[in-house]
């Protein structure tokens, strides 16, 4: 079967893409909670701020990024971790296809927020 | 019932490797194993495999050191045939994958060993044996060759004529451990015993708790007689509590042997002025029992091996398996203490007499590996030596019961023209069955005639499935009778008492008096054994059957070394005897053998064959 | 086939006395991906708040991020931030919420190190490292997080 | 044979846990005191007493012990004693339908790993003067029971086969050209501490992945194609099929690091090492295609 020989095994991509948007969250997670909670204090945060900041179009990209990462990141292992426990046949479908849709409001909604904070809708 | 062209009873080096070459001459081929094959005691060897590989060493220096070391005991035929196979055989094994030990250029390395005039043992690291069995089961697996593990054979179907030589094997009986289920397996071509050495009959063995002689028993019941079985190896270091082995190796880096006083007994009480430490196994070993015997032994019991002044580093870079088998199997720090040792039985040279294709004089019997003695070790093996003879004669009997035709073998089996029968020996007490049944009353295979034994025309069952079913009715019964009684004597006190006794006087010190109190003692366990009981009701993982199973076996087989040690007047190769203390050539230039003979041992000789292809052996003065 | 007995899963979990430190790490490590993945949810769902254009009246001096005193119009996003914010509870969770993060962060690191074959044989030590570390950061960083809320 | 399974919460637990071994122990320890050691040069601090330990039981056959439960053992304890020898002390002495796998006695059977005082161990390879007391002695968990310390390995051995655990190469040459395949001394010291493993499940039991995901391939099957995928006397190809193997989903991917093999493992492999590096070489083999 050559042409499976092009592409991961999918248990292998999914964990490669596990450890890639880890790499990258390590680092945004961080700078997230520093510019949030120690730069800028979360209690001081008004919508005027975090407009502000989504007009910047480097930090507008980082952080729906970060957002694709995470659900990504977090949809996966929670996945993961119940397959591992044994989940299989038609339940570990539910799940699969439940977490997608979780996943897919997620991103849709949280990109749709981002959008209007950045003002460009 | 299960159906095979061949049947492989073990599963250990020499089972296996007969196993693949059955499979590959095209016979239908199942191995039955008391353990799960990579369970076997094959995994315990650590040193080597001697084959002549390299170029300036050959094979016909391996069949003389062979002959030398055997103590001119061996038969030529069989010395050859071992010496000139190992090199294919061992080549063969790293064409499957064995991780041996290279050298710089990738080449396999050898290293010398005891009694050798070259250096070709082939090792992998100190873990050979474990390589080997692992390497051989993967090969099982690759050719998908059926694998009943944790069946128990219990005995052989074989037919019933008077004389043995004209009985047929027809296939075994066995248990499946895991449920308790007894069923036959017949064997359409042949039957190959390959369930390894006899160390249980001693309380102090290097051997497995599953060494117990099982092969050795059943088919000295069903006729075949055992060769040479007064020949038994010790091994001066094992540790004291398990039996576990410390290897050579310590005392070829430079380890030493003291006494309770401290004394450097080997040179200090004159035992190997030159040698000292290093001296050939039977000699130390003999060494650190007089030391014992005199009153000289730590807690009246072993002695220290000491590698202490060897410095760490040199400890850790050689010898660090030497500090973690201390450490785990005696609790004991190498490092910081000396390490208690004792001479433990280590290998059996004799077993199931059989030609140098494996055959045994019942056809359809095979036999090969430590239970087998076809002979090759005589009155002692080299180290290293071992393993070679499973690869190449555990192929050989595969190939043969498989239909391949190895041409006529050069040994004789069996009692026929050319051997010497000799029954003049006073014995203490009268070996062989006990209460089951008088002369008449005991089967082919040993057991009691019972009911089921009944045939319409009186006479004897030629056909094999019908010979099966009355095999597995017997053990059926059996197993009942054991099972039912529920008083009388377990078999762990009987099995005590057996391998105390053989310690006590069958070991490396041999004097008349102690065999024949030995003897005595096998018989009261015999007796004893009539009374036996299995207290476990449950017929799931029933240990205590099989056990009970096997201290019989171990009965018969102890019986026969004290015999053999008994009736061998003179000082070969590992046997001792304190009244003859030189080898008598003109006399004893012959084998042992012994025939269970429906209940009743018979003891008779036949001579070595000193013969080989192109030469002859001269018995020559053994030194080293 | 004979009859056999399946322990299940009571192993599992009434032997925690006697899990060793990577046991522990996945353990952690698990717990602490689900509360992040579940926080990101809550967290788009407040967010959320951004975009209705609502706004409220709210009192100044009950929000942290507002300025001044008295009745103000602020966006619903800045009312419902700041009433969050001046609860403790909400405040305490945020500890929690970065000793979580910061755990996963490291642990993760460790991870990642160990995919990578590097320090395995330290593997208990680093995960002990990064109990401890997040230990510190979260201690440290409580006056931060708990500043200005009512006491 | 029956195939009911035996319904632990339905039935009462007969509670009998000074069974057996108690009472006997008195006039048994006297029995045996003629052959036991007590007076050895080296003392250690058990020296001379008796240790307890509780052994797991269970028999589908035996009414009482149809419901698990441990019965106490006293045995007199001599230096050097391991845990093993404390059961066979137990077996032979006071109760002999005390089942348990063993051969060796020098760890290289791989047939007594149990769960000793909540860790598996082999029990031939473990001091009782190192653990403490009572000692806890149970099969090995996540498998099944067949019967006290005897677990089913089939499941074991399934997964070993799993990844076709054989030299694969092109056909074994003739006789006449049995050349010698060369290999780098680096290479066979590569795959060295793999090739130690004795199948004794130690790891496959302590792993929780393993317990979860009845198909995932399990430690020590990994570290089995590990052998064989690194070394280099297989071609190339093989090689490479090898990696399809364990790469399928219930393969490499599956273990989450969690250790426990490679603390538990009685050979020191350092099986989470060889997982781990498996996956690398996984992932590098398809990004190749990429
Ligand atoms: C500690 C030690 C170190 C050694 N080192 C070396 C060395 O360095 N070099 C060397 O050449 N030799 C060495 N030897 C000797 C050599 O290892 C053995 O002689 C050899 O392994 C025996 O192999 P086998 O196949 O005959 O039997 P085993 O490997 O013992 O196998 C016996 C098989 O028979 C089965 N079996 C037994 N009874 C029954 C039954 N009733 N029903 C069903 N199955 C049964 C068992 O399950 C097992 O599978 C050593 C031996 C020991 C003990
Ligand atoms: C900040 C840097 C982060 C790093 C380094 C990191 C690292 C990792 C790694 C390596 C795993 C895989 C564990 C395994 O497969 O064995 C993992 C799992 C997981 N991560 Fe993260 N992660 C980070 C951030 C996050 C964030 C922000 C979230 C939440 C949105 C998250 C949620 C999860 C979840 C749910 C799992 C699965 C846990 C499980 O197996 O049950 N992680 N993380
Ligand atoms: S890898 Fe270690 S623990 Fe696992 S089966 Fe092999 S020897 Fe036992
Ligand atoms: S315990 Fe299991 S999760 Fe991985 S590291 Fe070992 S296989
Ligand atoms: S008895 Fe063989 S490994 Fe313990």
């Amino acid at each position: 079967m050559a042409e499976r020989y092009s592409s991961f095994a999918p248990g292998g991509t999914r964990w490669l893409l596990q450890r890639i948007t880890a790499v990258f969250l390590i680092v945004v997670l961080a700078m997230h909670f520093f510019l949030l909670h120690f730069v800028n204090h979360a209690a001081e945060v008004t919508l005027a701020d975090t407009e502000a900041r989504m007009q910047n179009i480097g930090y507008f990209l980082t952080m729906v990024l970060f957002l694709w990462a995470g659900a990504f990141h977090g949809i996966n292992g929670v996945y993961n971790a119940l397959v591992n426990q044994g989940l299989s046949g038609t339940q570990k479908k539910v799940v699969l296809a439940v977490l997608i849709v979780a996943g897919v409001a997620l991103v849709g909604q949280g990109t749709y927020v981002a959008l209007v904070m950045s003002g460009m809708i | 019932m299960y159906e095979h062209d061949v049947i492989v009873v073990g599963a250990g080096g020499a089972g296996l490797r007969a196993a693949i070459a059955a499979h590959e001459a095209g016979a239908d081929t199942a191995i039955v194993s008391k353990l799960h094959p990579v369970r076997s005691h094959t995994g315990a060897a650590e040193g080597g495999i001697n084959a002549a590989l390299q170029e300036g060493d050959d094979w016909e220096l391996h069949a003389y050191d062979t002959m030398k070391g055997s103590d001119y005991l061996g038969d030529a035929p069989a010395v050859e045939t071992l010496a000139q196979d190992a090199p294919e055989d061992t080549m063969r094994l790293e064409h499957w994958g064995m991780p041996f030990s290279r050298e710089e250029d990738g080449r396999v390395s050898q290293r010398p060993f005891g009694g050798l005039s070259y250096p070709r043992t082939t090792y992998a690291g100190a873990e050979t044996g474990h390589h080997l069995l692992h390497v051989m089961y993967e090969q099982v697996v690759k050719r998908g060759i059926q694998v009943y593990d944790e069946w128990y054979v219990m005995n052989l179907a074989t037919s019933d004529e008077p004389n043995p030589k004209d009985r047929e094997c027809h296939g075994v009986v066995a248990y499946d451990v895991q449920s308790g289920q007894i069923e036959g397996f017949k064997a359409n071509q042949g039957v190959i015993l390959a369930t390894g050495g006899p160390g249980q009959a001693f309380d102090h063995t290097t051997n497995a708790v599953s060494c117990t002689g099982d092969g050795h028993a059943i088919a000295y019941r069903a006729g075949v007689p055992l060769e040479d079985m007064e020949f038994i190896q010790f091994h001066p270091t094992s540790l004291p509590s398990t039996g576990v082995l410390i290897s050579e190796g310590v005392r070829g880096e430079g380890g030493i042997l003291y006494n309770e006083d401290g004394e450097r007994f080997m040179f200090e009480h004159g035992y190997a002025n030159n040698a000292g430490e290093l001296a050939s196994r039977d000699v130390v070993s003999r060494a650190e029992l007089t030391e014992v015997n005199e009153g000289r032994g730590v807690n009246d019991e072993y002695v220290h091996l000491d590698m202490r002044h060897l410095g760490e580093e040199r400890i850790l870079d050689r010898l660090e398996n030497i500090l973690h088998l201390a450490e785990d199997f005696e609790g004991v720090d190498g490092l910081v203490e000396p390490m208690p040792v004792k001479p433990g039985q280590h290998y059996a040279m004799g077993g199931i007499e059989t030609d140098e294709n494996g055959q045994t004089c019942i056809s359809g019997l095979y036999a090969a590996g430590e239970c087998a003695c076809v002979s090759v070790h005589g009155g002692n093996r080299l180290g290293g030596n071992a393993l070679p003879e499973l690869i190449v004669f555990g192929k050989r009997a595969g190939r043969h019961a498989a239909g391949d035709d190895l041409g006529e073998p050069q040994i004789k089996t069996g009692y026929g023209n050319d051997v010497e029968d000799e029954t003049d020996v006073e014995l203490p007490v009268t070996p062989g069955s006990a209460g089951i049944g008088t002369d008449d009353g005991v089967a082919a295979d040993g057991g009691p005639r019972s009911a089921s034994d009944a045939r319409s025309d009186g006479g004897i069952a030629t056909d094999a499935a019908g010979a099966i079913e009355r095999a597995v009715e017997r053990e059926r019964e059996r197993v009942d009778r054991l099972m039912d009684r529920d008083t009388g004597i377990q078999h762990a006190e009987i099995r005590q008492k057996l391998q105390t006794a053989m310690t006590d006087y069958v070991n490396v010190f041999r004097t008349e008096e102690g065999v024949k109190k030995a003897l005595r003692i096998i018989r009261e366990c015999r007796e004893e054994y009539q009374d036996v009981y299995v207290d476990d009701p449950s017929r799931t993982f029933n240990t205590d059957l099989q056990q009970t199973y096997e201290t019989r076996n171990l009965i018969d087989v102890a019986e026969t070394i004290a015999l053999g040690a008994l009736v061998r007047t003179e000082f070969r190769g590992a046997h001792w005897r304190a009244e003859h203390q030189e080898r008598k050539d003109e006399e004893w230039l012959k084998h042992t053998l012994i025939s269970w003979n429906g209940g009743k041992p018979d003891i008779f000789y036949r001579p070595v064959i000193l013969e080989g292809d192109e030469k002859t052996y001269e018995p020559k003065v053994r030194s080293y | 086939m004979s009859q056999s007995y399946n322990r299940g899963l009571v192993e599992d979990f009434s032997r925690w006395k006697e899990f060793s430190a990577g046991m522990w790490a996945w353990i952690f490590h698990k717990f602490t991906g689900w509360m992040l993945i579940g926080y990101l949810f809550t967290h788009i769902a407040v967010l959320s708040t951004a975009t209705s254009g609502e706004m409220v009246e709210v009192n100044a001096a009950d929000l942290p991020n507002v300025e001044g005193t008295g009745m103000t119009e602020v966006p619903l996003y800045d009312a419902t931030l700041g009433g969050l914010e001046s609860l403790l509870i909400i405040r305490i969770l945020e500890v929690g919420l970065l000793a979580v993060a910061v755990f996963h962060i490291l642990n993760g690191i460790r991870l990642l190190m160990v995919d990578l074959g590097i320090g395995l044989e330290a593997q208990d030590k680093s995960f002990y490292a990064s109990l401890i570390l997040t230990g510190i950061i979260t201690v440290a960083s409580v006056p931060t997080f708990l500043a200005g809320v009512g006491f | 044979m029956s195939t009911q399974q035996p319904e632990p919460e339905s039935q009462e637990a007969p509670t009998d846990p000074e069974f057996q071994g108690a009472e006997s122990s008195v006039d048994e320890a006297e029995r045996s005191g003629g052959d036991i050691d007590q007076t050895a040069a080296d003392p250690t601090d058990l020296e001379g007493e008796t240790v307890l330990i509780k052994v797991f039981r269970y028999d589908p056959e035996v009414e009482a012990k149809q419901e698990p439960r441990f019965d106490d053992f006293h045995v007199p304890f001599t230096k050097g004693m391991t845990a093993l020898d404390a059961v066979i002390y137990a077996r032979d002495q006071y109760d002999s339908s005390l089942t348990f796998r063993h051969s060796c006695r020098q760890a290289v059977c791989g047939s007594d790993a149990f769960f000793i005082n909540g860790k598996q161990r082999l029990a031939c390879k473990t001091q009782i003067a190192e653990l403490e007391q009572p000692i806890r002695i149970e099969p090995l968990p996540h498998q099944e029971v067949v019967k006290d310390l005897v677990v089913d390995m089939d499941h074991f051995y399934d997964q070993m086969h799993a990844v076709e655990p054989y030299f694969q190469n092109e056909e074994t040459p003739a006789i006449e050209d049995l050349e010698e395949q060369r290999q780098s001394r680096e290479n066979r010291e590569k795959i060295k501490m793999s090739t130690r493993c004795i199948w004794c499940g130690a790891c496959m039991s302590s792993c929780n992945i393993a317990a979860g995901d009845n198909e995932y391939l399990g430690p020590a099957a990994i570290n089995k194609a590990y052998r064989f995928a690194m070394d280099d006397r297989e071609p190339e190809e093989i090689k490479e099929h090898r990696l399809r193997i364990v790469e399928q989903e219930h393969g490499v991917w599956r273990c989450q690091t969690q250790f426990s093999c490679t603390e538990v493992c009685p050979k020191d492999i350092p099986l989470t090492e060889h997982i781990q590096e498996l996956k690398r070489e996984a992932v590098k083999k398809n990004l190749k295609f990429w």
